[in-house]
């Protein structure tokens, strides 16, 4: 038990510290690698609260993925961090004060949690013991049976993802030689033959 | 003939004009300007030939809604196509199709850009006026009240003055402003009384401290319209910019809209709130009556001029609808009529200098009389009747208002008749300036004397405010009987409740 | 204090929430790090639905939480896209010049 | 008879108004300059009025029409008012006439009625009478103007509208022809309408007037309040029983009688030009004399008069009413009078000494004599037409010259003109046997006999009136015509006497100046009274002013001859035969003779409280009241707030994405603190 | 857990069908080549948008659930849906010129709007949070896209890049406040969380997590203070994009909102009217005010439409008041109305701003709009009517769309909301009628280029005509309002 709590102690301040760095950090790229910490430490979380197919997935979808992508991109983007400009702390007072004022509320909410009664005749999917289902299985099992609507919901949300990319950043780049295979089967001698009848002792 | 939807008819027939000309007119600007003309000029004639069998079939004996025709429009909301006249809306829709005739007449040549546009407006407008008036279902009046603005702005704004925009801006939203609160009054009496039959709201009884708010919601609106002091300054601006027959029709029949309001909601509908606001109304009627006319006293433009009296003069019409006895009513109703031959004739009147020298300068004339005598005497005699000499049509009403007002409160009467004095100043004031003295200003020199058409314009007016002056019974003997039984309604509510609160205090 | 409650989850989702919205609008710099605020924004919402997941025994939070990576995941393709669009356009991603439009 | 008596002046007045048309019509204006007939000159004849000679202008043949048109108009009214009159008062038979319905609302039913009883008949013979006369001076005087038809037409619509007022039956019709009348007075005042001062002339007529009118309006109201009626039969007879009626009004209880009175009066002193109200008199002298004659001194003014006649049945129970009459009558007496001593135009002497006369015609009233006042009516209306036609004969001859100081020495010049001056002013001085002598030594007696406290003051003011009436009137004669002229050699060399139409007329107003007076005292005031006026005049049995006239002491009788001929006597001493003394006299007082010249500066005062501050307050009202409170802080003021408001909501909406974001993370703090602070 | 049974897909055709619609598009325009790609995917998406809610009208409008009770379809979802996809379409049809002359016609934009409305059409058919998160997203994820579609433009991209951003922010809360209901209550579904609330009673917990759902959806409606993406992103966003953000998004939005307010929340109306009252109230004032000012006519409609969301919302607040049932059904059948009539008004308006284009340029300027009563007195009197009918100045649509939300806010004894509602209205008819006044008052410009593609002409005579004759024949519109409220209050 002591481990489990010194366990989420640790993940937490050092969650709460990233997360600080990654939105103060004057390098955008130390506040990528702070965010991929974060996710870790999270991950870490996750599984204190056995939620081992979630901590995975953080690791190898976020920090795999997401969040490499973002740093590629900072890479990509070139810019000269140097002349970054800091008004930091102009709003900080008054965007501190209400940021704490919304914090202090959501914690006051919690003082005063109580899971609603029946709770247990509501739960739409109850989570199997672990003994006898692991948690990747358990997931699973619903997540293509019960929730299919929303996992073929989440592959259209990709697809709009995928296209969208493409289209904001994908360039025909000019002066480089393709292939245009449907270009060069619909090609026709007349698009590009032109019979020119030379009257005689004139040239061309 | 009582099957013949005449109601319909004559406020429908000017839409069709109106579609016809926008639908019909081709070849070039010059033949559709032409065609606009005569088909306007047809259209709003026959209206008028239309509208006047609905007084010859007018029967003066009864009180109630006549020429009644209703369709059920909206089911959920319990909305109807209700249109009936009484012995008070009778002679505002003949005199909105009277005065639209004349307006087409009166345009003839000052209006050379749009013509078709033009006349589309304005038998548009005669549409929705007369719709107003014949309205029996209470949305159905709010949507020709309202929609009235459309035109309207449109009139002030393309074919104005130089102020235009100015104007039109203010006349639409402080019109705007008041009706939408009106607007919220009538949803809240549909959804008291469940209905929006005007027939059936009329006998209804609202609870007295719910009529004193609707009572104030309708006034925003329909003080706005009259205009009462002190939301009037829309009027002098929409006045000065309009063009001539937007200021006739402005003048003669949308400020009637107002006291006609006041008549056929605020006081059946809400009576024990007209009673108590009763002062109040008397009160800013006064005030509009003198500071109004003193501030015409002032004025360096004609056309501001008469507005401010029309301001001064539908004072009398609020002071004679609260007065709340047969001659003030009767009076209010009589004035309303007056006012709208006269002033309408007086901003005609304007409208003859203005198109010969663009200018509506007090100070551009004088001396008019030398070359315009016709002009001069005709100017004469609507000055006169706006004065409220008697035989004129002026006199009448406002004798019948002060006359009952006296008798209602004897200290609101005496004020009011200070109306007497004044308008007679600003009126002379403005006369003297204009026509009289030496033809000294060298462009006036070769102003021309009225043609025939300005002639044909103002004669129907000019009999009409001898005729009401003269002889106004043909036209109060149809409103006799409405008004006795719109002041019976007032009257009995009051006492119904004066005796309910007697009898709750023992 | 030793006992982890759902309390300190929802705490500590609390403060990684507010440093997210705090990340957003406190960013003079750079909108790069506004897009990692909003990771952190759904990373404390993932917190709270696998904190309540494991105090109710239910799935669905779990699951929600599933989805809302993958959307997350979807959502940073898109921003980044946006983001590259608009360096592309501007030469910069300051936060301070992206107004062109206001008033 | 009676109805064509009315209408006759009325047909006269269409068919002149048709001709001026007709006229214009043939003239129609063609470009610039002199168009048609209403073009004065300038220059020169500026100010020229009715003689500069533009008849080319006209058109000889239509204005000739339109003379014969009204003036045969009315010869023939007067002649069936002679009948009418005959068939009322001397046959005995109702001369009421019911024409039709005019306004008919609740309990307020009117219709256009003419009132058959002598006092009516009485006025409408006179009236039509001395109209027709002045209608056919008028061919003579308006001979050389440029818009004859305009003038007669003027003067028939006039002479219509007296006629309606004196024939109502009821108050609004009264209402309708004492209006009327005042158009017609403005109309013609301002006649000559290229002069300014015609034209403010006119203007001040008609407003001062409807200050009046006012009056006169709120009491027919409180006639209609307390009566439910305003038909002269229907309160008449109601009047008795109201006699001490209570009528609230302005906020108490009133005497009703006396309320009503009192507000009607104040409509006669406006139209009578009695103090206070007097100030449109003496300018509307710009009119054309023929004007002066018929309308400022023989008819229209003396409608007052005749109204409180008319409601003598309601005057009779209020003293109070009555005892203003009579001290407003007697002050307006003197107070003419005086400033008549000073004036130098002529018809402006005149005009005062009119003003004058009415106020002994008003507390003639004011002492229950109603028939005394309205016989001095009758007497007056005769006279003084005579007079002022005389005067205008003799401004025709001057070249329109009316400054007193500028004649002189006229008699041979113009005997005939003279002649009737002095038969005119003879009347006016009240000397016997002229019409003047019986109707004011009449009323003085009235006066006298009254035995009140305010007769004694109206019978002493009278008197000095009368010294004052006779000798402003010799002076003027004086001035006029004897002593050496003063006037210029080529206004001389014109003098001429006036032509035949307008003497034949004039002969004839001197016929009745004196004939008037002794042939019909009997039956005004003397001993036919009662059968002659019927139930017309209506005293109480304890006003016996009337009957104690004849009883009064010899002295009283005498004393009006008496000042007469002082009055005659200094007028004669200080400008015939001390012509230096008057300059002298004037000189020791200045500030009187100032006082008195300037008219009591009635018109100063008037000018400074109420129509300049009228004026201000105006332009104060409209460009501050309108322009800047009401506009300011209604929709010109919302307007502005809101585009402020819109600017700071601009500035709000900064472009910038943290401000954005920072407004969200408000928003959301902000709701969820509401709710846990007050939500719950 | 029992397996599922297998679910109703017939339920959920509409969105199957539009999504392999989407899909078929795709393929088929990544494989032909661009131009007629363009071409082919723009009326294909018209047709599919259009038969998507032929479907939907076909179906059987009774309420029924699938996939576990996290996905409902009745008259509500239908009308909604219909309103969505005719819009959509609407859109894309008027869009295809506009993106030529912009050189942007590329295949992908009809097919982002189809996966977008597929993301609409999902939202309003949601009945559970992780249904309305997904529907939710897959909309904004396509139009955080297509505003920034014009990626040469510094504008699109800056739009897309706000929009993203806050948007972004906007999910987050609404996340935060769905994990919070979730974890207060025990259940994501809307039957049982309805269930749960019915006695009116719920934790804190739970209600702030309402709080947070209200923020995340009132951006999407964009209401006060949620509204500061709005003016930008719709100047930012090419043109049809902006004519789409106007009206198929709001629309969906709308129908979220009502979904879940009166759906598992409705019992619970007095928790959150006061919030409703408010964001309206700031929304109507805003959008009059703020319109004031404005020179751009896109952000003009934007702030237009956060007033008009502002008086849409009166609706919901009447709904939140459930002491008398008839009340409360009115209550969202006229916001129904409303926003029909909001749709008419918008797109037609739109379709004005699309023919704006001078010299090959888009005019955005509003007052370059001056003198077109002369030079196009048609079109001048189109948007004349459209912009009288935004006032609310009879006889035209909008009048009755805003006479029944008052109706609704009077009925409700919603007074400060219906007083405060029709003088932000005569402040907004202010904005409304100075293009009026720019059009017919001032001196004419140099005419706009023509012809106006057919496309534009058609949706303008069927906006004008439906604005201007909706208020003689009101009563099929009514009818289907009332039905879809009755279906979705009679469960």
């Amino acid at each position: 038990m002591i481990v489990a709590s010194l366990a989420f102690y640790l993940f937490a301040t050092v969650l709460v510290a990233a997360a600080v760095m990654v939105i103060s950090a004057k390098n955008p790229v130390h506040s990528v690698l702070f965010l991929i910490l974060a996710f870790f430490n999270a991950a870490g979380l996750f599984v204190l609260l056995g939620a081992e197919f979630l901590a995975m997935i953080l690791v190898v979808v976020y920090v795999g993925a997401v969040a490499v992508l973002f740093l590629f991109v900072v890479m990509m983007l070139d810019i000269s961090f140097t002349e970054l400009r800091q008004g930091f702390l102009q709003y900080l007072p008054l965007g501190a004060l209400v940021g704490i004022i919304l914090l202090v509320e959501l914690v006051l909410v919690y003082g005063g949690f109580a899971i609603s009664p029946d709770v247990e005749g509501r739960l739409a999917a109850p989570m199997p013991t672990p003994d006898t289902v692991t948690n990747t299985h358990a997931i699973g099992q619903i997540i293509y049976t019960h929730y299919i609507y929303f996992f073929q919901a989440a592959g259209m949300i990709l697809l709009v993802a995928m296209i969208g990319a493409i289209v904001l950043t994908h360039r025909s780049r000019g002066g480089v030689h393709r292939q245009k295979i449907a270009d060069q089967i619909a090609r026709r001698p007349s698009d590009s033959v032109e019979i020119v009848k030379v009257p005689t002792g004139r040239g061309i | 003939m009582t099957d013949f939807p005449w109601l319909s008819v004559v406020t429908f027939l000017p839409l069709v004009g109106a579609l016809f000309i926008l639908f019909f007119s081709r070849g070039t600007a010059e033949q559709v300007a032409r065609d606009a003309r005569a088909v306007a000029l047809w259209v709003s004639s026959i209206t008028f030939l239309v509208s006047l069998g609905l007084w010859v079939n007018f029967d003066v004996r009864t009180s109630d809604f006549q020429f009644v025709e209703k369709f059920v429009w909206v089911p959920g909301l319990d909305l109807a196509y209700h249109v009936g006249i009484d012995g008070i809306s009778l002679f505002f829709v003949l005199l909105s199709t009277l005065l639209t005739v004349l307006c087409i007449l009166a345009s003839w040549e000052s209006i050379q850009e749009r013509v078709k546009e033009y006349m589309v407006a304005f038998l548009i407008l005669e549409t929705l006026m007369v719709g107003m008036f014949a309205a029996l279902d209470i949305v159905l009046f709010y949507v020709f009240f309202e929609a009235v603005l459309i035109p309207m702005y449109l009139i002030i704004g393309i074919w104005g003055g130089p102020r235009r925009n100015y104007a039109a801006f203010k006349f639409f939203l402080y019109t705007l402003a008041g009706s939408v609160l009106m607007l919220l009054a009538i949803l809240a009496m549909m959804y008291q009384s469940g209905t929006s039959d005007m027939t059936r709201l009329l006998t209804f009884d609202f609870a007295p401290s719910l009529q004193t708010w609707l009572w104030l919601a309708f006034f925003a609106s329909f003080a706005v319209k009259v205009p009462m002091w002190p939301v009037h300054t829309w009027l002098p601006d929409a006045h000065v910019e309009a063009p001539t027959a937007g200021s006739v029709i402005l003048a003669g029949v949308l400020l009637k809209f107002g006291g006609y309001g006041f008549l056929r909601f605020s006081m059946p509908m809400f009576p024990l709130a007209s009673l108590e606001f009763t002062p109040l109304m008397f009160t800013l009627s006064i005030i509009a009556v003198i500071y109004t006319s003193l501030v015409a006293l002032a004025q360096e433009d004609m056309k501001k001029l008469i507005a401010y009296s029309s301001v001064a003069h539908m004072a009398f019409v609020t002071l004679g609808a609260f007065a709340a006895n047969t001659q003030a009513v009767e009076g209010a109703i009589a004035h309303m009529l007056s006012h709208g031959f006269v002033s309408a004739a007086l901003f005609l009147v304007v409208g003859v200098v203005y198109d010969r020298m663009h200018s509506r300068e007090i100070a551009t004339y004088g001396g008019l009389v030398h070359r315009m005598p016709k002009y001069a005497l005709i100017f004469m005699i609507f000055m006169m009747a706006s004065v409220g000499l008697p035989g004129t049509s002026g006199f009448v009403g406002e004798v019948l208002v002060l006359i009952g007002l006296f008798k209602a409160n004897s200290w609101v009467g005496a004020f009011a008749a200070t109306g007497l004095i004044l308008g007679a100043c600003y009126m002379l004031y403005l006369y003297r300036r204009v026509i009289f003295g030496q033809l000294t200003k060298d462009n006036l020199k070769s102003i021309g004397d009225l043609n025939m058409r300005e002639i044909a314009v103002f004669a129907p007016l000019l009999l009409l405010v001898f005729w009401m002056g003269i002889y106004p019974e043909t036209f109060l003997s149809a409103m006799h009987v409405s008004v006795e039984n719109l002041l019976e309604r007032y009257h009995s509510a009051i006492a119904a409740h004066g005796a309910a609160t007697a009898i709750a205090a023992r | 204090m030793l006992e982890i409650g759902l309390a300190h989850y929802l705490t500590l989702a609390a403060i990684l929430f507010t440093l997210g919205v705090f990340g957003i609008f406190i960013n003079r710099k750079n909108v790069i790090i506004i897009l990692m605020s909003i990771e952190l924004l759904l990373l404390s919402v993932n917190i709270n639905l696998v904190a309540f997941s494991a105090n109710l025994g239910d799935l669905v939070g779990q699951v929600f939480s599933l989805f809302i990576l993958t959307v997350a995941a979807a959502e940073a393709a898109i921003g980044l896209a946006i983001l590259v669009v608009y360096f592309r356009n501007r030469g910069s991603i300051y936060v301070d010049d992206i107004n062109v439009m206001k008033g | 008879m009676y109805a064509a008596a009315v209408f006759l002046p009325f047909i006269g007045f269409l068919i002149s108004g048709a001709i001026i048309f007709l006229r214009i019509a043939k003239h129609a204006p063609q470009g610039g300059g002199h168009g048609h007939g209403h073009d004065h000159a300038h220059g020169a004849h500026a100010g020229h009025g009715g003689h500069d000679d533009h008849a080319a202008h006209g058109d000889p043949s239509l204005d000739r029409a339109a003379q014969l048109v009204t003036c045969g108009c009315m010869l023939l009214a007067a002649i069936a008012a002679i009948f009418a009159f005959t068939n009322v008062v001397v046959n005995g038979n109702t001369g009421a006439v019911e024409i039709f319905t005019w306004i008919d609302s609740g309990t307020l039913e009117l219709s256009w009625a003419l009132r058959g009883d002598t006092l009516s008949l009485a006025m409408v013979l006179m009236v039509t009478v001395v109209s027709s006369m002045i209608h056919v001076y008028s061919v003579g005087y308006m001979s050389h103007d440029s818009s004859v038809p305009r003038f007669m037409c003027y003067l028939s619509l006039f002479t219509f509208m007296m006629l309606m007022l004196v024939t109502a039956n009821n108050l609004l019709q009264l209402f309708f022809g004492w209006e009327g009348v005042g158009v017609a007075s403005y109309l013609l005042i301002g006649f000559w309408f290229d002069r300014p001062s015609a034209n403010a002339a006119a203007m001040k007529a008609f407003i001062v007037n409807r200050v009046g009118d006012f009056g006169f309006a709120l009491g027919i109201f409180a006639t209609y309040m307390l009566f439910d009626s305003i038909n002269f039969d229907t309160i008449f007879a109601l009047a008795p029983q109201k006699a001490d009626a209570m009528l609230h009004v302005f906020g108490k209880d009133y005497h009703a009688l006396t309320v009503i009175c009192l507000l009607l009066f104040v409509g006669a002193m406006g139209k009578s030009a009695q103090l206070g109200l007097h100030t449109w008199l003496p300018d509307a002298m710009e009119g054309p004399t023929p004007v002066s004659a018929l309308i400022h001194a023989a008819t229209m003014v003396t409608a007052g008069v005749f109204m409180v006649a008319r409601c003598s049945p309601l005057f009779e129970f209020s003293d109070t009413a009555l005892t203003v009459v009579t001290i407003v009558g007697a002050s307006t007496a003197i107070f003419a009078a005086t400033i008549g001593c000073v004036q130098n135009d002529i018809k402006r002497v005149i005009a005062y000494s009119t003003c004058s006369q009415l106020g002994y015609m008003f507390f003639a009233l004011g002492v229950s004599a109603y028939s005394a006042g309205v016989f001095h009516l009758i007497t007056h209306a005769f006279f003084k037409a005579l007079l002022f036609l005389s005067a205008g004969s003799v401004i025709h001859a001057m070249s329109d010259e009316q400054d007193m100081r500028k004649m002189g020495g006229l008699y041979k010049l113009i005997p005939v003109t003279y002649l009737m001056f002095w038969i005119g002013s003879l009347a006016l001085a009240g000397v016997w046997p002229f019409a003047g002598y019986y109707s004011k030594d009449m009323i003085l007696e009235v006066a006298y006999a009254a035995h009140t406290g305010v007769g004694q003051y109206a019978y002493w003011m009278g008197l000095t009136a009368a010294f004052l009436t006779a000798f402003y009137s010799w002076r003027l004669i004086i001035m006029t015509f004897h002593g050496t002229s003063r006037a210029d050699e080529h206004t001389l060399a014109h003098v001429h006497e006036s032509p035949k139409v307008m003497l034949i007329p004039l002969c004839v107003l001197a016929l009745g100046a004196i004939f008037v007076g002794f042939s019909t005292v009997d039956y005004f005031v003397g001993e036919h009274y009662e059968e002659f006026w019927g139930k017309a005049l209506f005293m109480l049995p304890t006003h016996q002013a009337l009957e104690h006239a004849h009883h009064v002491p010899l002295w009283v009788k005498l004393s009006p001859l008496v000042v007469g001929a002082a009055g005659i006597a200094l007028a004669y001493f200080l400008y015939m035969f001390r012509p230096d003394l008057p300059g002298k006299i004037a000189g020791a007082f200045p500030a009187v003779y100032r006082f008195l010249l300037n008219k009591w500066y009635f018109d100063e005062l008037y000018d400074a409280i109420f129509v300049k501050p009228a004026f201000r307050i105006g332009h104060a009202l409209w460009k501050k009241g309108d322009g800047a409170v009401i506009d300011g802080l209604g929709p010109d003021g919302v307007s502005y707030v809101i585009r402020e408001a819109s600017k700071k909501a601009g500035v709000l909406q900064s472009g910038y994405l943290y401000h954005y974001a920072f407004a969200m993370l408000l928003g959301v703090a902000g709701l969820i603190t509401w709710f846990l602070v007050a939500g719950k | 857990m029992p397996i599922a049974v297998v679910p109703n897909f017939a339920l959920a055709a509409p969105e199957i069908f539009l999504a392999l619609a989407a899909m078929a598009l795709l393929v088929t325009g990544a494989f032909m080549n661009e131009r007629s790609a363009a071409r082919v995917t723009s009326y294909g998406g018209v047709l599919a948008l259009l038969v998507t809610a032929g479907i939907v009208l076909s179906m059987n409008k009774a309420s029924r659930m699938t996939f576990g009770e996290t996905f409902i379809f009745d008259g509500f979802a239908a009308f909604m849906k219909v309103m969505i996809l005719v819009s959509a379409a609407a859109v894309v049809f008027m869009a295809k010129e506009y993106l030529i002359r912009h050189e942007i016609d590329r295949f992908e934009f009809p097919i982002l709007v189809m996966l977008a409305t597929l993301g609409m059409i999902m939202m309003v058919s949601a009945n559970d949070f992780i249904a309305l998160y997904l529907g939710l997203e897959l909309q904004s994820l396509a139009l955080y896209v297509i505003a920034s579609f014009q990626r040469d433009g510094t504008r699109s991209a800056e739009a897309g890049l706000k929009y993203f951003v806050l948007g972004a922010l906007a999910s987050g809360m609404l996340l935060y406040g769905m994990s919070l209901v979730y974890g207060f209550a025990g259940t994501t579904g809307f039957v049982p969380l309805a269930d749960l609330f019915a006695h009116g009673g719920a934790p804190t917990g739970v209600i702030v997590g309402i709080v947070f759902i209200l923020a995340g959806l009132a951006f999407k409606v964009s209401a006060v203070p949620f509204h500061m993406w709005t003016p930008d992103v719709y100047e930012g966003a090419p043109t049809p994009v902006t004519a789409l953000f106007a009206v198929a998004p709001k629309i969906a939005a709308m129908g979220l909102l009502i979904r879940v307010m009166v759906g598992p929340f409705g019992d619970l109306g007095g928790q959150w009217q006061q919030i409703v009252i408010f964001i309206s109230i700031a929304s109507m004032i805003l959008g009059a005010v703020a319109a004031i000012n404005q020179r751009n006519i896109k952000r003009l409609m934007a702030y237009s439409s956060i007033g008009n969301m502002g008086y849409a919302l009166i609706g919901l607040a009447v709904a939140a008041e459930a002491a008398d049932p008839v009340i409360r059904a009115d209550g969202i059948r006229n916001m129904l109305i409303f926003l029909a009539i909001y749709v008419f008004m918008n797109v037609g308006t739109f379709a004005v701003i699309l023919t704006m284009r001078r010299g090959g340029r888009m005019i955005e300027d509003i007052d370059g709009l001056a003198g077109l009563s002369k030079t196009n007195p048609l079109m001048a009197l189109c948007l004349g009517v459209f912009m009288f009918s935004m006032a609310g100045i009879p006889p035209f649509a909008g009048f009755l769309g805003k006479l029944y939300i008052f109706q609704s806010a009077v009925q409700a004894g919603l007074f400060p909301l219906a007083i405060i509602g029709v003088l932000a209205s005569v402040v907004a008819a202010f904005y409304y009628i100075r293009i009026v006044k720019v059009m017919y008052f001032d001196a004419a410009d140099e005419a706009f280029d023509s012809p106006i593609g057919m496309e534009m002409k058609s949706i303008l005579v069927i906006s004008f005509i439906f604005v201007t004759f909706f208020i003689l024949f009101p009563v099929p519109l009514i009818a289907g309002a009332t039905r879809a409220t009755a279906s979705l209050l009679g469960g």
